[in-house]
């Protein structure tokens, strides 16, 4: 490919394309992947794309963990949304375990995984604005993302590293004045969402480097297997949660936007718009959902109420045998999806039957896209490179694993 | 041979052979706490109470014997109501101690409650109180509240040691094991009820608070307090030793082992030399085949090989004793061997042997009998005649009394050159020119053949501690240094060549229970 | 020697009492605090003198201190000469163009008078014009400008090929390609200016905008070139390398531009003469678009709106105030420019560098061209 | 039951006056301005500063959040914690280390004479306090691991939570 190119270059002055290593030390890539480009000016024509700078062993230490313990490993997949990441795990287990958790845990996985989502979003959204130096515009999403934050922290206890999941349920309850605050946050959230639109889209300068870069096509989005936003924004309007709803997705109204062009504009747009979808489905549960237990009542996987463990011999034992045993999984396999912040979070899960998971397998998305991302990249400008890569949404906890 | 079916499985079993048996041949758990294979059966605690067609009451498996063209169902619904039925019994007066009992992890009620029960308790009474951290023995703590009176421990007393000291006090909800009346638990297996209890009503005292045992490791081994070589589970966390549990092997131990054979896992622990030592400075292993070798080209040079005795031990395994033997012939040139080892102790009439060494047989094996070999007696004649003019020793333990130990060491000042391989820091020790640390059975494999001439193998369970090696590791070490190198890396190497024919090793048993 | 002196003088109070004072004020004040205020945050405020934080200024002073104090450091198998000196030439242009930036009006040494009749043209009564308020007074000054800030653009090539980086390097050519594609849209558009103005010194050049269209529109350049103010307050932006045209620093991709392998002092200068460059189009734009140190309505001899005229104070001290409140409205004039080319900064993404290149080449050059045509057509008919 | 619909998001279509970036510019800087005076606002409550002052404005930590580990205290004052091993044991960091030994109070039996948390390694994911059977460990401190200059500092030791403990109000079936 280079040497076509420069075939009549080469006949006036000697000219060679430029090999530059774009990461994994470098601002745009955070440390946690490396673009090895072959410029020609300020072209690329040719993106080789390595991960594998964040590499955690994901798969491995959870072969040496209880299926309780893989919680704190699944916050760290997706840090951005890390709920998203606990709740998958979860279903795919109790898939395994062929249980039912009671309506109200679904109703809280969906609102806390929606919230997570929004996390995901305005991250993304506006790191677009950062990565083509439009500071404020990141800023005011990262103070979007903060109150979501906050919010989770007051649910879960913390705001990053949730461990809020849990086979079977989830840790608790949503707090009492939970409601009230979401209403706060989400006044807010749509003034940033507000805000964000009137700095950026439509903007020229914003849609000439948006527009027409980073074009995926859908077939080559089915191809290489991306999903998510970004497959969304091509056309194909694949959604788990509309597709196979799982949680709470059947019953709330919700919009699925789709794209037509997938260049990084159309991604921006999709995301920009599950925002808003995303706070539809919030305040939709919130409306419905009723009050009762939030975890199964399955003594094998849930650990008794703290009464029980404290004071009766039955509880204490149950406490114990799932404590130093971990929950006892059937033999089988299973392979469970939910979406997640960037696209089809698959736990593919074999289980020999004791309390430790045999193989646990994560189609985490964005190692995925990273497939296909040089043919979004090549061909392109080298200032190109950031707002797709960034659309891409890679988080790196992801990417290996 | 009659033919019973279990669950619709129809098996033929031997005559006699009691339900649970059966059961447990086709496949089928049944639940029992009282009940173990060694002891009589007293069916108290009916857990194990099956449904036999025919019978309008449940049968009791562990006691019921097979009769031909017999229907037993193991998981029908009232068998399975009997069983929560038992358990929530059980578990009414049982206080909420697993936090604090060392059982929580290996007991039957933690099992069973899980497996078959499942439920909250209907019943809402104050629990009984009864005696906690009662020393019911020198060896053996009981928890009177934790008992559920199995009585398992009652007949270990009865019929396998026939000490008899333990019954069953009060009645009803105030039964209580104790001792009768100025006696206590004091045998020479009291550990062993300890074991057998299902819950944790008895524990072991040097056990106690250690170590939870789900955390534990266990490894294959043997016993090495007596030449009787009790199969073990070799136990460990964090590459410790926490305890011996005796593993089922009905030609050596059966289901028991000693409580002072318990004990000698300390042994692997306590006081051990971590690194080599020359002349009271540390080396390394690199230095140390340079030094040895240097030393002991200059004796072999100038009293040449008659004058140096080689003392071999019957502490050692057979890998470790074949490469000395090698080592000592064909690489020293000397055929000088004395036969080190602990001295005899008690014995009894049921697994204690009076030799204290695990492979004297081994060591015969060898050395094709221990004729050819001078007593300790001679060597310290020898050493104080002044004919020796230097002395290599594997382990430190000499069959001595205090007094000759003492003019062994005293006698140990005129050598040239003494050379130790051993595990622990000793007298002997510290006088040594060359003192090499070797590793316990624990940190390697090998074989022992034991007083009934069976070979056993042990299993290593964590790498050597510090820098200590295998004994045979050493002699192949110092054998290059000498530049007549015995070419051995593995241990399965040297296996392979003491027992060309690999003899039918009696690998040992799974137990029953 | 008097003379020089007085341009000693001269030079260190425009240099060192404002242009440096205000180009590191920036660093922190426009960068970092109100870029903070335009996030919703609160920007630097922990250095404090005796416990006071104001405004965060001790922060530049703390930045100078480690800036000096950190290591220097010159990448391997780099030209450690032009590494060195390269600051250096992007240092010095920033500064030397003021030279020729006027703060206020020649002094007096006899009585102004305005001249009504003749476009509120001054003149001096019985003495002569001294020039006391800008360090050069020559007749080609805007060409002087230009010229030196073209040689900026040595400084940040050299700086990117002798950094030995490939970033340095690409942020090197995107600086030199910008620079002197916007050179040429820029001085394009100031030709029309100068044909109204008929003057390449500055100062002659912010008396005309003393004159008024109908005795109340003042002949700011801005009025007379609406369009080519907006062409040069672009080009200018484009030339300092100011968001949206900062791809030769475009941190997210090619990490800090030519200024990458800087560190230390090297790095510092590199920062301020940037801000000074900021602040040297901001005093240009002023100069020739937004009246220089004219305040609308006050002349030297007094206010003058429509016919109305009123002296306060009495005419000597008038003089004095007049002359107060044009410096104070020139440099007013310079922060404004300042602080809209930051506020730019924090509001708008950045461009691709072919798309700068095609602004310049195809949008603003083209426009300047017809502006130049236009308003010789005007000029031409009037 | 839910409605899910797909619709096509709007991709504007720009008119020749936004193509002249001038509105869209102005439409950007009036957002920022806005921001900007308002930041400025001499009455500092109608500001919308987000950032937390944080040494000197110290934000109240949700009660679930979980922070510093703490020892809760019996009645009288000893540990309650008995050395069951159960946070050890969920602990996906390994980061407790407990030694058990031998109480003077029957009814105890069981106390921890060595009990450290290595604050360094907790990933601070809360198990331990779920696997708590005792009521003994809790993470609700509203404290975050302090930070320290050396390792040794962040190894806390049994006295050292236990100051950070109080009485638990917890009642125990196993403790008559």
């Amino acid at each position: 490919m280079a040497e076509d190119i420069y075939q009549p270059l080469d006949q006036d002055i000697h000219t060679e394309p430029m090999i530059l290593q774009m990461g994994p030390s470098h601002p745009a890539t955070h440390g946690t992947v490396r673009f090895t480009l072959t410029l020609d000016g300020e072209k690329v024509i040719k993106c080789d794309t390595e991960v594998g700078y964040l590499h955690r062993g994901f798969e491995k230490e959870c072969e040496n963990s209880t299926w309780t313990q893989v919680f704190p490993y699944t916050d760290r997949l997706n840090y951005v949304s890390p709920l998203l990441n606990n709740f998958g795990y979860a279903l795919a287990v109790e898939r395994l375990l062929e249980i039912e958790v009671p309506e109200r845990c679904n109703w809280i996985r969906t609102i806390m995984g929606e919230i997570s989502r929004l996390s995901d979003h305005l991250t993304c959204v506006g790191a677009g604005g950062l990565e083509l130096g439009a500071m404020t515009a990141f800023l005011y999403a990262l103070e979007g993302r903060e109150l979501v934050w906050d919010l989770i922290e007051e649910v879960t206890g913390a705001r990053l590293t949730v461990s809020y999941g849990r086979i079977g349920g989830v840790k608790d309850d949503l707090t009492e004045d939970f409601a009230d605050r979401w209403a706060y946050t989400r006044g807010r959230l749509q003034e940033i969402h507000a805000n964000t639109h009137k700095l950026l889209t439509r903007n020229r300068i914003f849609l000439d480097r948006m527009q027409g870069t980073g074009v995926l096509t859908p077939e080559m989005g089915i191809s290489y297997g991306y999903t998510g936003p970004v497959l969304r924004s091509t056309g194909v309007d694949y959604d788990v949660r509309k597709d196979h709803p799982y949680f709470m997705y059947g019953e709330v109204d919700f919009d699925v936007p789709v794209g037509d062009t997938g260049d990084n504009y159309d991604r921006y747009l999709v995301r920009m718009e599950e925002i808003t979808q995303s706070i539809r489905i919030i305040d939709q549960c919130l409306e419905r959902m009723e009050p009762g237990p939030v975890n199964s009542d399955d003594p094998r996987v849930v650990l008794p109420e703290k009464e029980k463990v404290y004071n009766s011999i039955e509880g204490m034992i149950n406490h114990f045998k799932i404590i130093f045993e971990g929950i006892q999984v059937p033999p089988g396999e299973v392979y469970s999806y939910t979406e997640a912040g960037n696209g089809e979070l698959g736990f593919y899960i074999v289980s020999n039957g004791t309390g430790k998971p045999w193989k646990i397998h994560v189609r985490s998305p964005s190692l995925i896209m990273m497939g296909g991302l040089h043919h979004l990249i090549e061909g392109g400008l080298l200032a190109d490179i950031i707002p797709t890569f960034d659309t891409i949404n890679m988080i790196g906890g992801e990417c290996d694993k | 041979m009659p033919k019973v079916t279990i669950n619709g499985t129809e098996i033929e079993v031997e005559k006699g052979t009691t339900l649970l048996r059966a059961a447990a041949q086709a496949g089928y758990e049944v639940p029992h706490f009282c009940y173990h294979p060694a002891l009589s059966i007293p069916a108290n605690c009916r857990m194990c109470l099956v449904e036999v067609e025919g019978n309008w009451k449940l049968q009791p498996a562990c006691y019921s014997e097979v009769t031909d063209g017999m229907v037993v169902n193991t998981k029908s619904d009232r068998v399975v109501k009997a069983q929560k039925a038992v358990l929530e019994f059980i578990l009414v007066n049982h206080p909420v101690d697993c936090p604090i009992c060392d059982q929580a992890g290996e007991c039957k009620l933690q099992d069973y409650y899980m497996a078959y029960d499942a439920q909250e308790s209907r019943l809402r009474t104050e629990k009984q109180s009864k005696v906690k951290v009662f020393p019911i023995g020198p060896e053996v703590l009981y928890d009177g509240e934790r008992c559920i009176l199995c009585t398992r421990c009652v007949r270990f007393c009865e019929e396998i040691t026939g000490t008899n000291e333990l019954t069953i006090v009060q009645r009803g909800d105030s039964a209580e094991i104790r001792t009768f009346p100025g006696r206590e638990l004091d045998n020479d297996y009291s550990v062993c009820t300890a074991d057998i209890c299902p819950v944790g009503a008895l524990t072991s005292r040097d056990f106690r608070f250690k170590c939870r045992v789900w955390l534990l490791s266990s490894t294959d081994s043997v016993c090495t307090g007596c030449s009787r070589g009790c199969n073990i589970h070799l136990e460990h966390f964090r590459n410790e030793i926490q305890r011996y549990r005796p593993r089922y092997n009905p030609q050596v131990n059966d289901y028991w082992m000693c409580d002072a054979g318990r004990l000698t896992y300390k042994e692997a622990h306590e006081d051990r030399l971590l690194r080599p030592m020359n002349n009271g400075v540390q080396l390394n292993w690199h230095a140390v085949g340079e030094a040895t070798a240097d030393k002991l080209r200059r004796v072999l040079k100038d009293d040449g090989a008659a004058t140096m005795a080689f003392v071999v031990s019957p502490q050692a395994s057979c890998e470790d004793l074949f490469l000395a033997r090698e080592f000592a012939t064909k690489v020293l040139g000397t055929t000088n061997f004395y036969l080190g080892g602990k001295a005899d102790g008690d014995s009894d009439d049921f697994l204690i042997e009076a030799d204290k060494n695990p492979n004297r047989e081994g060591l015969s094996q060898v050395f094709g009998g221990l004729d050819d070999l001078k007593t300790a007696v001679q060597l310290l004649q020898d050493l104080e005649e002044g004919t020796l003019s230097s002395l290599y020793m594997m382990e430190s333990h000499l069959p001595f009394d205090s007094g000759e130990r003492t003019r062994f060491i005293d006698a140990l000042d005129q050598l040239d050159l003494f050379i130790l391989q051993a595990q622990h820091r000793s007298d002997l020790a510290a006088k040594a020119h060359l003192a090499l640390p070797t590793c316990s059975h624990a940190e390697t494999s090998g074989t022992f053949v034991n007083s009934q001439g069976i070979h056993q193998r042990f299993d290593q369970a964590f790498a050597p501690h510090g820098q200590s090696l295998p004994h045979w590791q050493i002699f192949t070490r110092l054998s290059k240094a000498l530049d007549a190198p015995l070419e051995y890396t593995f241990v399965h190497q040297v296996q392979k060549e003491m027992f060309p024919a690999p003899e039918e090793e009696d690998d040992a048993a799974q137990p029953a229970e | 020697m008097a003379e020089i002196l007085l341009s000693v003088v001269k030079i260190a109070v425009i240099v060192f009492g404002f242009v440096m004072l205000v180009a590191s004020l920036m660093t922190l004040l426009g960068d970092r605090k109100q870029s903070a205020k335009i996030q919703n945050r609160i920007g630097p405020n922990q250095a404090r003198f005796f416990g006071f934080s104001l405004a965060g200024i001790p922060h530049f002073l703390a930045d100078g201190i480690k800036m000096i104090l950190k290591e220097n450091v010159t990448p391997a198998q780099s030209n450690k000469f032009l590494h060195t000196i390269a600051p250096g030439l992007v240092f010095v242009p920033a500064l030397v163009g003021w030279a020729v930036v006027p703060f206020m009006d020649h002094y007096c040494t006899g009585t102004v008078q305005t001249l009504p009749q003749m476009n509120y043209t001054e003149v001096c009564v019985g003495g002569e014009w001294k020039n006391y308020f800008s360090i050069m007074h020559f007749n080609s000054g805007l060409l002087f400008a230009f010229a030196i800030a073209a040689v900026s653009v040595y400084g940040a090539a050299i700086a990117g090929w002798a950094s030995n980086s490939k970033f340095s390097l690409l942020g090197g050519l995107r600086s030199s390609a910008q620079m002197i594609s916007y050179e040429v849209s820029m001085g394009l558009s100031l030709a029309g200016v100068l044909m109204i103005y008929g003057t390449l010194n500055l100062n002659e050049m912010v008396r005309m905008q003393g004159n008024m269209f109908g005795d109340w529109l003042p002949m700011w350049g801005v009025v007379v070139q609406p369009l080519a103010f907006f062409l040069f307050f672009l080009a200018g932006l484009a030339e300092t390398k100011r968001a949206p045209f900062d791809l030769p620093e475009d941190e997210s991709v090619i990490v800090a531009g030519y200024i990458t392998e800087y560190s230390s002092m090297k790095f510092a200068m590199m920062q301020l003469s940037e801000y000074a460059a900021t602040v040297f189009i901001a005093a240009l734009i002023a100069v020739i678009f937004l009246g220089g140190w004219q305040v609308p309505y006050v002349y030297a001899d007094g206010i003058r709106f429509l016919d109305n005229h009123w002296v306060p104070f009495g005419e000597d001290a008038w003089y004095w105030i007049s002359i107060f409140l044009r410096i104070g409205a020139m440099v007013f004039k310079i922060l404004f420019l300042v602080w809209l080319q930051f506020m730019m900064r924090w509001t708008l993404p950045r461009f691709r560098y072919d798309q700068v290149m095609t602004l310049g080449w195809k949008i603003l050059l083209p426009l300047s061209i017809a502006n130049l045509f236009v308003t010789a057509l005007v000029l031409a008919i009037l | 039951m839910g409605n899910v619909t797909v619709k096509n998001v709007d991709r504007i279509k720009q008119t020749l006056w936004e193509k002249s970036y001038i509105p869209e510019i102005l439409r950007g800087l009036s957002v920022t301005t806005s921001h900007f005076f308002r930041n400025l606002n001499p009455n500092k409550e109608k500001r919308t500063i987000f950032t937390r002052e944080y040494p000197e404005v110290i934000t109240e930590y949700p009660e679930r959040y979980r922070g510093l580990h703490r020892l809760m205290l019996r009645d009288d004052g000893q540990v309650r914690c008995v050395a069951c091993m159960c946070c050890s044991t969920i602990c996906p960091a390994d980061c407790i280390h407990i030694e058990a030994g031998e109480h003077d109070d029957p009814t105890i039996e069981k106390y921890p004479t060595v009990f450290v948390i290595d604050e360094l390694r907790c990933i601070v994911c809360g198990l331990c306090v779920e696997a708590c059977p005792c009521d003994a460990i809790r993470m609700d401190s509203g404290r975050h691991i302090p930070p320290s200059l050396e390792r040794d500092e962040a190894f806390f030791d049994r006295d050292l939570l236990m100051e950070l403990g109080g009485l638990s109000e917890a009642k125990q079936g196993g403790q008559r």
